[in-house]
C-alpha cells in the first residue's frame, strides 16, 4: 500500500480507468496543460495526450453539454466543474438534461458521465466557492452522488463512478486535498452505494459525509475519554443509499447525530434522519439530532467560517447533551 | 410505378446536381410532415394529445433539406417543436402520434411526450425542451465521433429564440474551436412564442450576424427552399466530414400555425401571414416538380400513399393501449429500475 | 369578495403593487404583449406601460442579473421565469448572485425582488417542464420562498412579496390557475411566514402546499366518512416557516403526514419532518410520514403522470395504513 | 505644493483635453494600486491573508481611466480581481486590506472577503467570483438608472475568459436591445487561471470580435495607456448618458503576477512577460509627465505620501480585531439577521 494524498488519488483514479478504457476522456478549465488548479489531475495530460486531456473555456454549460452529447454517443467523459459551486452555472444540464433524458428516452439513451467537482469549506474562500452542494445533487432523480473522505475512497470510488453506466456526481472536497492516506496498490474500485462502519460504539451513532468524516471521528476522539462510545458511518454515496447500514447502526444505538456541511434546510441529513424516523422509530432513544452549518452563506475570514461550519467540539457538545452530560 | 419514376427523373435532368429521386423523396417527406403535424392538430383539438405540441407545419423543407443530406449514422438534435426532424430522419407516423397521445406505440411509450421524442436507432439523439441547451450536447455527440474517428456529423435544429441564450454562445465557440463536425442549423420563423424576435435581438439576423463572432462564415437561406436546404445541408456536412469544422446556417421560415397547442398566432399582422402562406414550401416544391415535368398523378399517388399510411397510423394509435403504469418507475437508471436505496 | 381565478388574482396582485409603488417592474418572456404564457399578466402592459412592463429575450441568465441589478439600485423588479424547470438555467443567479449578496456585502446591498415561476405538474408537459421545484430554493440560506394554493393567496402573499425587502421566489402553480376562489376585494396582503389551519381534526394532521392543498382536502373528506377527522394545514411559505403552527398541529393528533409533489428525495417534507421530530417527538405517536412523488422524472402521459404523483386517494390509504384501518 | 502644481499644469498643457492635474490624479491611482497590490501580495506570503487574492499588477491603467471618467454615482461592478477598481473609486487602502486580513475593519468585516469587494458608498456594486454573472446584473443597474432618468452608467469589468461564458452573451444583447447606460470592459490579459485565452476562443479578440453581434463598434484599446483608457471611458459614458446605449470595450494589458495566491505563472513564455514588463503602465505613465515636465520631486512626493498611506492601513489592519463572532449570523435578511421559521 501506497501513502497518497486525496488529491494524487484523485489522479490515480482517473488514471487507472484511462488507461483501462480509451473511451474515457477528460475535460475542463485548466485541467490538462496546467493539472488542476487543485492539482488534481496532475501527469494526466502528460501520460493520455491533448486528444483525451483537453482544456476548456470558460463555459460551464459547454463542458456539461458536451460531455453529455459525448457520454450520448459511446464515450465515457470525466468533466471537471471546477467549484462545485459553479454547478449553479449549468445546473439545467445536471438537473434537467443528464438526469432525465434516459428516462424521458423511455431507456434508448445512457449517460455514462462522470461531473467531478471540487466542493465544500474550510479554506477561506468566502460565500460563492465554498459551498457544499451535494444535496442539490441529491434532490434530482436520476443522479449518483458520491462523496469520498479520505484518499482510498477517492481513488477506489472515482474508479466505479467512471465505471458506472449512470451519470455520478463526484464531490472531492478541498478541505481533505492535502490528507494522505494508504490507498491499495493496483487496481483499485470501490463500490458505490455502501456506506462505511469506520468505528463502533454502543452509545450513539454518528453519521457523517466528506470532511465531515474526520470531524465526527475526532469528536469520537474526545467522547471516548468521557466513557461515551460512538459508531462512526460514512455515508460515502449519497445515491445510491445504503440505507440497510445506516439503519442497522441507528438502531443498534437508538442514538443518531448526522453531521452536515451544508446550510440547515433540506440537507441530506434532513433525508436519512427522515428515513431513520420512518424505519427504525421504536428503536429510537431520541429524535436524530441534525448537526448542520447554520441557513447562512458562508462568509470568508477565518474565524467566522470557522464559528459556523460543524466542528468535532460543536459534535461532542451536541452529544454530550442529548446524553444530559 | 418505376416508369413513372424514369419519366420523372428525366424531366428534372436539367438541375444535375439534386437527382431526380432525390427530388421526389424531398417531396414526399416535406408533405408526410405537413399532413402527420395536420393530424396532430386535430388530435389535440379531439384531446386525445393531452399537454402540448409544439408543430412545425409551414418549416418541412428544413427538415426534409437536412436529413436528405445526412448518413444513417448521423446525429439529430431537435428542440420540442422536432416532430419535423424526427419523422425526415425516417421515425414512421405512427410512433410519433402515439408518442404525442401518450400510447403504449409511442416512440418513448409516453414517458417523453411531445417534446422529447427521440429515436436513436434513426440517429434522432433526441428533442429537447429547454431552448439552446441541445446546442452543447450536440457539439458533444460531434466531439464523439471525432474522437472516434467517424465520419459521423451531429446537426443541431434550433428556432430564433434560441441565438439568445448562453448555451448557443458557449456551443458555437467550443464547436469553432474544436473544429467539431456539427452544423447549427437555426430555423429562424420570426417568432419566438409569441413575441417577434426582432423586438429582442440586437441584430437582424440572430444566428447569421453572431456567425463572425465565432470564426464562421455568414450563412443565409431560404428555408422554405427544400433544394437550397438540401444543397446547403450537402455542403456544411461535406465540410464538417472533411475536419473543416462546425457550421452555421440560418434558414428563413415561417411557421403556418401558432406556437403551441391551440394558439391562434393573432400576434402576427395578416400580410406578414400572407406572404408567407405564398411562400408555402410544398406548394412551391410541388409546382416547381410539375414545372419540371413530373406527373401530377405521381405526386398524387405520393399523397395518397402518404394519407392512407397516416390514417393507418392514427388508428392503431388511437386503438394502442395507453402504457403501463409500472414504466412510470422504469429506466432512470441503466439497470432499468428506479430505485435509489437499498 | 369577487370570485377570481388563480391566473386572474396573479395579475391583480402585480397590479395593485404597480399601483402602489412606481419602483415595481415587471418583465419576462412574452408577458407584455402576448399577457403571460400562462395568462398570468393579462391587463398589465396596457394598464402599465411598455416602460414597466417588458418582453424580454430567452436569456434567464439576463433576465435574472438584471432582476438583481435593478433591485440593488432602487428598483422592485417582478421576473417571470417561465417555467420553474428553467431555474436550472439560471440557478447560478439564484442561489450564489441573489441569495448571497447581501450577507457577503455586509448588508450594504438589498435586493428586493420577486422571481415568480410557472411550478408543478399535472398538465403532461412532461420532465423538463413540470417539476416542483421550491425545495431547491428552500436549500439556499438568503431566498424566501412562497407558494400560494388558492387565489386569495396567490393575490395576497404576491403583494406582500413585492413589498417584501428580500429576495422572494414565488411558485405558481400551473395545476391550480384556472381554479376560482373569493378574493378580497380592496387592497389585500397577506404577511409571509404564516401558515394556516384549513380544517381542523383530531386524528391526523395532513400538511400540504400548493396543489397538494386540495389535494390533502380532498382526502380529508373522505377520511372524514369513514370517520377519520384530518387537520390540514397549508404550509404557504417555506421560507420565512411557521414552524410554531406545524409543531403545534404536529403535536396535537401525533400523527403527522406531509403532501408533498417534489420528488422524495431532499423535499421540504424531509425537512419540516424533521423539525417535528426533533422538537415534539414525545407527542408523536408514530414516525411522520412522507407522501411524495417517488424518485423519478416525471413521465409526459396522462396515465402515467397521474400515476406518480400524490392523489387524495394515496393520501387517504396511508393515513388509514398508519391507523390501522 | 500649489506652486509645484501649477508648474506641472503647465507643463502638460500641450495635451489640452487631459487637465494637468487629472493626469497626475491618475499618476497617483496607478501607483495606489500597484504598491496596495503588491502589499497585499505580501500579507499573503505572510500568511495574513488567508483564502485566496487575486492581484491587478500591471493592470491599473484600466482602472485609473475608467474610474477617473465616472461620476461618484456611477455604479462598478467587478470581479474577484477587483481591488484595483475598488480602490480607484475612492476605497481607502484600510478597508481594503483589512478586508483582505479578515479583520473587523475590513470593507464588510470579513464576511465577504477579497473577492467579494463592495463599497456602495463609493457606487462598488460589488465584486463578483462568478465568471461573468455580473454583466447581467450592471446591465440591471443601467436599466435601473435608465429608469429612474437619472444619468447614471454602469460599468462592468472583467477578463478575456469571461467573453466565453453565456452570461456574457446574454447581457450584451439585453443592454443593446435595451440601449441601457452600461460599459462592458473587457480587461484582456492574455490568460484565464492558467490557459492563454487564444486557447479556447475562436476568434483574436475576445471582446471586440464579437461586439458585432450585438450592434456594437468595436474598440480595442492600449489597456496600458492610462490617458487612452481615460479618453475611450470619457467618450463610452457620453455616448451612455446621452442615450446612445452600451459599449463594449476590449483593453489589451497584461498581469505582472500569477492569477492568484501564489501562482508563480510559469505557463507564461518569458519573452512575453518581459515584452509587457517593458510596457508597464506606471512607468510608461511616469515617464510621461516628466517628458511633459512634471518635476520628480512632485512625483515622488505622491509615492511617498501613497507609501505612508499604506504602511499605516497596514499597520492598522494589522491591529484590527477579527470580527465579532456574531456576525456570521446577520445580514441575512433585510432585518439583519438570519431567521428563517419562528
Ligand atoms: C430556457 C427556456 N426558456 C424559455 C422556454 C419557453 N419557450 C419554449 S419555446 C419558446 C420560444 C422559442 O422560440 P424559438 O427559439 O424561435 O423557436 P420556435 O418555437 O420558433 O421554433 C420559449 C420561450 C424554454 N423552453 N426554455
Ligand atoms: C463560472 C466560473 N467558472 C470558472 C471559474 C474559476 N475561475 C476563476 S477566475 C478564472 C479565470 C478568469 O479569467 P479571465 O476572465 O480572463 O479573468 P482574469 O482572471 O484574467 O482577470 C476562472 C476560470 C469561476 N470563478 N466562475
Ligand atoms: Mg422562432
Ligand atoms: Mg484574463
Amino acid at each position: 500500500m501506497a501513502q497518497l494524498s486525496y488529491r494524487d488519488a484523485v489522479a490515480a483514479g482517473i488514471a487507472q480507468e484511462m488507461r483501462r478504457d480509451q473511451r474515457v476522456v477528460l475535460f475542463g478549465e485548466d485541467i490538462a496543460a496546467a493539472e488542476g488548479v487543485f492539482k488534481t489531475t496532475v501527469g494526466l495530460l502528460e501520460e493520455f495526450g491533448p486528444r483525451r486531456v483537453r482544456d476548456t473555456p470558460i463555459s460551464e454549460l459547454a463542458i456539461l453539454g458536451a460531455a453529455m452529447g459525448a457520454a450520448m454517443t459511446g464515450l465515457k467523459p470525466v468533466a471537471e466543474i471546477m467549484f462545485s459551486d459553479f454547478l449553479a452555472c449549468c445546473w439545467d444540464y445536471v438537473a434537467n438534461q443528464i438526469a432525465k433524458t434516459r428516462y424521458m428516452s423511455d431507456g434508448q439513451v445512457s449517460i455514462p458521465l462522470v461531473i467531478r467537482t471540487a466542493n465544500g469549506a474550510g479554506v477561506r474562500f468566502g460565500a460563492q466557492h465554498s459551498q457544499s452542494v451535494e444535496n442539490w445533487a441529491m434532490a434530482v432523480p436520476g443522479l449518483k452522488v458520491v462523496a469520498p473522505s479520505n484518499a482510498a475512497d477517492a481513488k477506489g470510488l472515482l474508479a466505479a463512478a467512471i465505471r458506472d453506466p449512470d451519470p455520478v456526481l463526484f464531490f472531492e472536497h478541498k478541505g481533505l486535498l492535502a490528507g494522505k492516506a494508504e490507498v491499495p496498490d493496483g487496481e483499485h474500485v470501490e463500490p458505490l452505494g455502501q456506506a462505511k462502519v469506520l468505528r463502533r460504539g454502543n452509545d450513539v451513532t454518528l453519521i457523517a459525509l466528506a470532511a465531515m468524516v474526520p470531524c465526527a471521528l475526532k469528536a469520537a476522539d474526545a467522547l471516548v475519554r468521557e466513557g461515551i462510545a460512538a459508531t462512526v458511518v460514512d455515508v460515502r454515496c449519497l445515491v445510491p443509499l445504503d440505507a440497510r447500514t445506516l439503519l442497522a447502526e441507528a438502531a443498534r444505538t437508538g442514538r443518531v447525530f448526522t453531521v452536515e456541511e451544508n446550510p440547515r434546510l433540506c440537507g441530506w441529513g434532513a433525508e436519512i434522519a427522515s428515513i431513520i424516523h420512518e424505519e427504525c422509530f421504536s428503536a429510537l432513544k431520541q429524535p436524530v439530532v441534525r448537526i448542520t452549518t447554520p441557513h447562512v452563506p458562508l462568509p470568508a475570514a477565518d474565524r467566522l467560517e470557522d464559528s459556523v461550519l460543524p466542528s468535532p467540539e460543536r459534535v461532542a457538545s451536541e452529544v454530550r447533551r442529548a446524553l444530559g452530560k | 410505378m418505376s416508369t413513372t419514376k424514369n419519366a420523372a427523373a428525366q424531366a428534372l435532368a436539367g438541375d444535375a446536381d439534386i437527382p431526380a429521386a432525390q427530388r421526389l423523396a424531398l417531396y414526399r417527406m416535406q408533405y408526410v410532415i405537413r399532413v402527420c403535424e395536420k393530424r396532430a392538430h386535430d388530435l389535440f383539438l379531439q384531446n386525445l394529445v393531452k399537454g402540448t405540441t409544439h408543430l412545425a407545419h409551414g418549416q418541412e423543407a428544413v427538415a426534409a433539406g437536412f436529413a436528405a443530406a445526412m448518413n444513417p449514422d448521423d446525429y439529430s438534435f431537435c428542440t420540442y417543436r422536432g416532430h419535423h426532424h424526427t419523422l425526415a430522419r425516417g421515425v414512421g407516423m405512427l410512433p410519433v402520434l402515439g408518442e404525442l397521445m401518450g400510447r403504449q406505440c409511442g416512440l418513448m411509450k409516453g414517458k417523453g411526450g411531445s417534446m422529447h421524442l427521440t429515436s436513436v436507432e434513426h440517429g434522432v439523439m433526441g428533442s429537447y425542451a429547454i431552448v439552446g441547451a441541445h446546442l452543447a450536447i450536440a457539439a458533444g455527440a460531434a466531439w464523439s465521433a471525432q474522437y472516434r474517428g467517424t465520419q459521423q456529423v451531429a446537426a443541431a435544429f434550433f428556432g430564433d429564440g434560441a441565438t439568445n441564450i448562453g448555451a448557443f454562445h458557449e456551443s458555437l465557440n467550443l464547436a469553432a474551436v474544436w473544429k467539431l463536425p456539427v452544423v447549427f442549423v437555426c430555423e429562424n420563423n420570426r417568432y419566438m412564442e409569441y413575441t417577434p424576435i426582432r423586438e429582442v435581438t440586437a441584430v437582424e439576423h440572430p444566428a447569421a450576424d453572431r456567425a463572425a463572432g465565432y470564426g464562421l462564415p455568414r450563412i443565409v437561406i431560404d428555408g422554405n427552399d427544400a433544394d437550397v436546404v438540401y444543397r446547403t445541408a450537402r455542403e456544411v456536412f461535406a465540410k464538417a466530414r472533411a475536419g473543416g469544422g462546425p457550421s452555421l446556417v440560418e434558414c428563413l421560415t415561417y411557421r403556418h400555425g401558432g406556437h403551441s397547442r391551440a394558439d391562434p398566432a393573432k400576434y402576427r399582422p395578416k400580410e406578414e401571414v400572407e406572404a408567407w402562406m405564398k411562400r408555402d414550401p410544398i406548394v412551391l416544391y410541388r409546382a416547381r416538380l410539375l414545372a419540371a415535368g413530373v406527373a401530377e398523378a405521381q405526386l398524387a399517388a405520393i399523397e395518397a400513399e402518404t394519407m392512407r399510411t397516416l390514417d393507418e397510423a392514427t388508428e392503431q394509435a388511437k386503438g394502442s393501449p395507453p402504457p403501463a403504469l409500472e414504466s412510470a418507475l422504469t429506466d432512470v437508471w441503466a439497470d432499468g429500475g428506479a430505485s435509489w436505496r437499498n
